[in-house]
């Protein structure tokens, strides 16, 4: 019971990285290796501002999300636009979005670490709360209430707004949506920029409650792609479903074995995906 | 009226058209005949904003440039485009589909009177509304292309080879359909290689050949200039 | 030439998608030496029976077998060593390789296997007679659209197929180009080519085929010779809609 | 009048005789270069060769290169076998994983396959640790060898002379002709009778072969052999530099990369031991916005712009 409730709290910040990861796949159509590096920012940011000038991470948040959401749609812009442009089909700019964001992801982690080399964590609200008689972090909590807010915020924006049908269209098809009046590449960079903020938000709410470094990025690049495959492709119910799983397994495995093993146990749930439904949980077979 | 003065599109060192002139109004049906790689499609896709060469020449619709505008501004000014392969969202419903084609703001206001004009032309689509339209046949996602393109309020709607793939019978509806279209006020500009059938329903053609334009005329003069049976009409 | 003994044997099968059933208990044979026209209305499942046959699709049951081999549940790649070989309805060029190098890419890893020089003199064999001997230097990106179906053909002949399955090889020729195809096709005829057409243009299959075969949402409705078919009154309503 | 075809092997063989001299000039400091310069020589090219056709982006080179470290520590240290054995073993060890990955994932597109790999050498680092410190006691690994830099070296121009002849063989062979075929179009490729996985699996072992062998030469280096030491995700990603940076459309494409990388390289870990990690990802982005063919792309755009 232990293990399924702090399982599943973790499971829901995942979800919320794995979202903002889907968002840049699933539309703007960058596989987006540096997700990882955007997160470690926002947990680094939360970091400095809460031990320096005391600000509740919670605060950071709102914060964050404009910043990461304005620095998110340049990079897209500038960066991989051009990208994009110059793609003649999908399998090449697969290629270079990965190389490209592969770049932008060291040249993030040696930024980071210039600014702060070592393993980083602070102390807030670390109490323990009673929850259906297992006893949490009240961080935990409240970073898995944080994600449940995003997460219920972009499927409405996404199921319920003009914006929101525009950048489901464009996920589907950029050229029909193009034809039907919407500007793709506004709309990619929308989702791109979006999906970024998510990121950064989810990497405040994790720093709560884990100790980090510039350099985990791409474990949690890692666990965020193992989602969104296991969950399939621009597929958000998939996505939640996935990151819970995956939540739950990990502090299983932590608890019960390993605390080292966590990411064999993300491959080896990777594995079993890639093995017998590498469409996702929910996903159709390819005719 | 959209008004095509002088379009020239290049592929590299390829010149896919040269000098392309040609008009359409609305309410008539104008189909451009000619052989493959004569540059119908560059024209189309050039007019809609998608073309991957580089363009060169006026596009005016209603006196207002079109050239150098975004496909989503071309579809704002009040051209739609059916591309081959039909441009449609497979994995989205019917409805979903038909909703998508009144996003561009000059369709908003209208979009009940225009799905009335779907629903009749295409009474189908009403049953099938929440069916996800990569399952549907061809000639049921041709409705669905050429539905989605009429909600999104066209004074010119323009197809590439609409009948490609499609049997006989599909055909006939097909070019029936356009027909009742051009009755709503709407122009259409079609590519076609079904020269017999097309010319049949159209207003005026125009023959292209080698990325220019051969031959214009009404489209009954060209049904039987002997040159034009020669050409498109006659041998096999 | 006359056809032959049956080679080529379709048994009951069928092709399920999800819920939707897209080819429906189809059986039918063809025979050595014979050009089997497949039509029907778009969307009535001609072209996932040719998958099916090039091993592209797995029948979700029946059995499709050739010459003994058993084609339906052998790998894509498996049904191509065992004899078929396919062209596409989008025109699939190998843009990297030279217009030979496209040629010899049939030639070697299929059903009958060539390698080096004689696989070079067999491709360029072929290049002369599908007519592209004159742009067998040329890039493959200036090839014109015809000369693509050309190319195509030529690698889908270069393993010396039992069955050609010719995918609306016709479709999007203008009528001069149309006659040029229809000619070709015609004379792989002469040379006694098992062949499968799928294909839309009527006059094409008249003067192409010794049987047609015509499916309707998925099931077999008639077979005969291309006049009979095409005169019988289930397939008018069906496919032709005249009357 | 000798075959065209055999012009570049007689090159080949030249440079090969004159590499075979630099450990009786060269000491020390430049030797360490040199052999540094040859692993990554050897890497890079057998990860071209799989990757260059294919598009799919390997990052496992870590992890077999890791493997051909550790195996030959742990066979010396806790199981008394000799240097050469273990050196002859791990390759095989790691070909059968790499047997195994391809499997479950070379059928599919190429981003699982990238994710796949992206964080295989940390994981198996992780497993190795936990085995080590449960079941196995958590000593250091010794790998005590009489050879010095110079045999190493000999042994790695060995390889990197194995890699090149492989290479050129393979350009001329079926398995080749498969490969392009494959990476133009897998459906046609699939269509004429190639059989796809296979092709693409059988490539991805050389390259783990290749990677776990020069992990293996090299154990003697480093004496003190520790999963934290040989499993190194960053090597894998500077293999895919170097390849990338000198293009992968040419078999001596990966050799013009690794030269000037190293070098660069070398430079900036003695000098900014900080800015590693930058200077990795600028290269990243350079070669994607830069020079997307490589420095053979650009030497062979100047000769058209001059034939021209």
């Amino acid at each position: 019971m232990d293990i399924l409730i702090s399982g599943l709290l973790l499971g829901g910040t995942y979800a919320l990285i794995a979202m903002g990861l889907t968002l840049q796949y699933g539309v703007a159509r960058i596989m987006n290796l540096a997700n990882g590096e955007v997160l470690v920012i926002g947990a680094l940011t939360a970091f400095l501002v809460y031990t320096s000038l005391a600000v509740s991470p919670l605060v950071t948040v709102l914060v964050i999300a404009p910043l990461a959401f304005a620095a998110s749609w340049l990079v897209y812009r500038i960066l991989l636009l051009p990208l994009v442009r110059r793609a003649k089909n999908q399998g090449q700019l697969e290629v270079d979005s990965i190389l490209a964001t592969f770049g932008m992801g060291f040249f993030l982690v040696g930024g980071m670490v210039f600014i702060y080399p070592e393993l980083f964590a602070y102390s807030y609200l670390a109490v323990p709360v009673d929850l259906a008689g297992t006893t949490v972090a009240a961080n935990r909590l409240v970073a898995f209430g944080g994600a449940v807010l995003i997460g219920l915020a972009l499927y409405l924006w996404l199921n319920r707004t003009r914006a929101g049908l525009a950048v489901r269209a464009v996920a589907v098809s950029p050229l029909a949506a193009g034809l039907v009046g919407i500007n793709v590449e506004k709309t990619s960079a929308l989702a791109f920029a979006i999906g970024g903020m998510i990121t950064a938000m989810g990497g405040v709410l994790i720093s709560t409650f884990i100790t980090l470094d510039p350099s985990f990025g791409v474990i949690f690049t890692m666990k965020a792609l193992i989602i969104v495959i296991m969950g399939g492709v621009g597929d958000i119910r998939g996505a939640i479903v996935a990151a819970l799983i995956l939540g739950v397994v990990e502090t299983a495995v932590a608890t019960l074995i390993d605390p080292g093993l966590t990411l064999a146990a993300a491959y080896t749930i990777f594995l079993l995906v890639l093995l017998f439904r590498p469409e996702g949980l929910f996903g159709r077979r390819p005719a | 009226m959209l008004e095509i003065r002088n379009l020239t599109v290049t592929y590299g060192l390829h010149k896919a058209l040269q000098g392309v002139s040609l008009t359409a109004e609305k309410g008539e049906v104008v189909v451009i005949l000619g052989a493959n790689g004569a540059g119908k499609s560059s024209l189309l896709r050039a007019i809609a904003g998608i073309s991957e060469g580089d363009v060169a020449g006026d596009v005016t619709l209603a006196g207002a440039s079109l050239r150098s505008l975004g496909a989503d501004r071309i579809v704002e000014q009040g051209i739609a485009f059916v591309p081959e392969g039909r441009g449609i969202f497979g994995d989205l419903s019917v409805w979903e589909n038909l909703m998508l084609g009144a996003y561009p703001e000059r369709a908003r206001a209208r979009r009940k009177q225009n799905l009335e004009r779907v629903v009749s032309l295409f009474p189908k689509l009403a049953q099938r509304r929440g069916q996800t339209v990569r399952t549907m046949s061809g000639g049921e996602q041709q409705m669905v292309a050429i539905g989605r393109a009429i909600m999104s309020n066209p004074d010119i709607l323009m197809l590439d080879e609409p009948s490609l793939g499609l049997s006989p019978l599909l055909c006939r509806d097909l070019f029936e359909n356009l027909s009742k279209i051009r009755e709503t006020g709407i122009g259409v500009l079609l590519v076609e290689q079904n020269a017999k059938q097309s010319l049949a329903m159209a207003d005026r053609g125009y023959l292209i050949e080698n990325g220019r334009i051969t031959g214009e005329g009404q489209a009954d003069a060209l049904l039987s200039d002997p040159a034009v049976q020669k050409a498109y009409l006659g041998g096999v | 030439m006359t056809p032959g003994d049956p080679i080529l044997f379709v048994n009951n099968v069928t092709k399920r998608f999800g819920g939707l059933v897209a080819v429906n208990n189809v059986s039918f044979e063809v025979r050595e030496h014979e050009v089997m026209g497949l039509i029907g209305p778009n969307g009535s499942g001609k072209s996932t029976t040719m998958n099916m046959i090039s091993g592209a699709l797995k029948a979700t049951s029946g059995s499709i077998t050739l010459k003994g081999h058993d084609l339906t549940r052998a790998k894509t790649f498996e049904n191509a060593r065992f004899g078929v070989s396919r062209t596409f309805q989008l025109v699939r060029i190998l843009p990297e390789l030279s217009v030979l190098e496209n040629v010899i890419a049939g030639a070697v890893f299929g059903h009958k296997r060539r390698w080096g020089a004689e696989a070079e003199a067999f491709a360029a064999g072929l290049l002369e007679r599908v007519g592209l001997a004159e742009r067998i230097t040329a890039p493959v990106g200036s090839l014109t659209y015809i000369d693509q179906k050309r190319l195509e053909l030529a690698r889908a002949l270069a393993g010396e197929p039992s069955v050609l399955l010719l995918d609306e090889w016709l479709a999007g020729l203008n009528p001069s180009e149309l006659k040029v195809g229809i000619d070709l096709v015609a004379s792989l005829r002469q040379e006694g080519r098992t062949i499968i057409l799928v294909e839309h243009v009527m006059d094409a299959i008249r003067s192409l085929c010794d049987r047609c075969l015509v499916i309707n949402s998925g099931t077999k409705i008639a077979e005969g010779t291309p006049d009979a078919v095409l005169s019988d009154p289930d397939v008018i309503r069906a496919y032709l809609g005249e009357g | 009048m000798m075959p065209a075809s055999l012009r570049p092997l007689l090159v080949a063989g030249g440079l090969l005789g004159l590499a075979g001299f630099v450990p009786l000039v060269a000491d020390g400091y430049w030797l360490s270069i040199a052999v540094t310069i040859l692993m990554y020589v050897a890497l890079s090219t057998s990860w071209a060769l799989f990757s260059g056709p294919t598009h799919y982006i390997a990052l496992s080179t870590g992890a077999f290169f890791g493997i051909g470290g550790y195996l030959v520590g742990l066979g010396m240290s806790d199981y008394d076998q000799s240097f050469w054995a273990m050196a002859a073993i791990a390759p095989f060890v790691a070909t059968g994983l790499a047997a195994l990955i391809g499997w479950a994932t070379l059928r599919l597109s190429g981003v699982y396959f990238v994710i796949f790999t992206l964080g295989l050498a940390e994981m198996i680092r992780n497993l190795i640790s936990w085995i080590q410190n449960n079941f196995l006691g958590s000593r250091g690994l010794y790998v005590l060898t009489d050879l010095d830099e110079r045999h190493i070296y000999w042994m790695l121009l060995a390889i990197t002379a194995g890699v090149f002849l492989f290479g050129w063989r393979l350009g001329r062979s079926r398995l080749g002709f498969a490969l392009r075929i494959l990476g133009n179009d897998e459906e046609v490729a699939r269509h004429v009778g190639i059989n796809t996985a296979r092709t693409k699996i059988l490539m991805f072992m050389t390259t783990g072969f290749v990677a776990a062998l020069v992990g293996a030469v090299v154990a003697p280096r480093y004496y003190y052999i520790e999963p934290n030491v040989v499993f190194s995700p960053e090597l894998s990603f500077i293999v895919v530099i170097m390849a990338l940076l000198g293009g992968t459309r040419r078999l001596y494409g990966p050799l013009l990369g690794v030269i000037p990388f190293t070098l660069l390289w070398e430079v900036i870990s003695v000098s900014f031991p900080n800015a590693t990690t930058m200077v990795l990802g600028l290269t990243f982005l350079l070669i994607v916005y830069g020079i997307p063919n490589g420095i053979t792309g650009l030497l062979s755009g100047f000769a058209a712009r001059r034939s021209a």
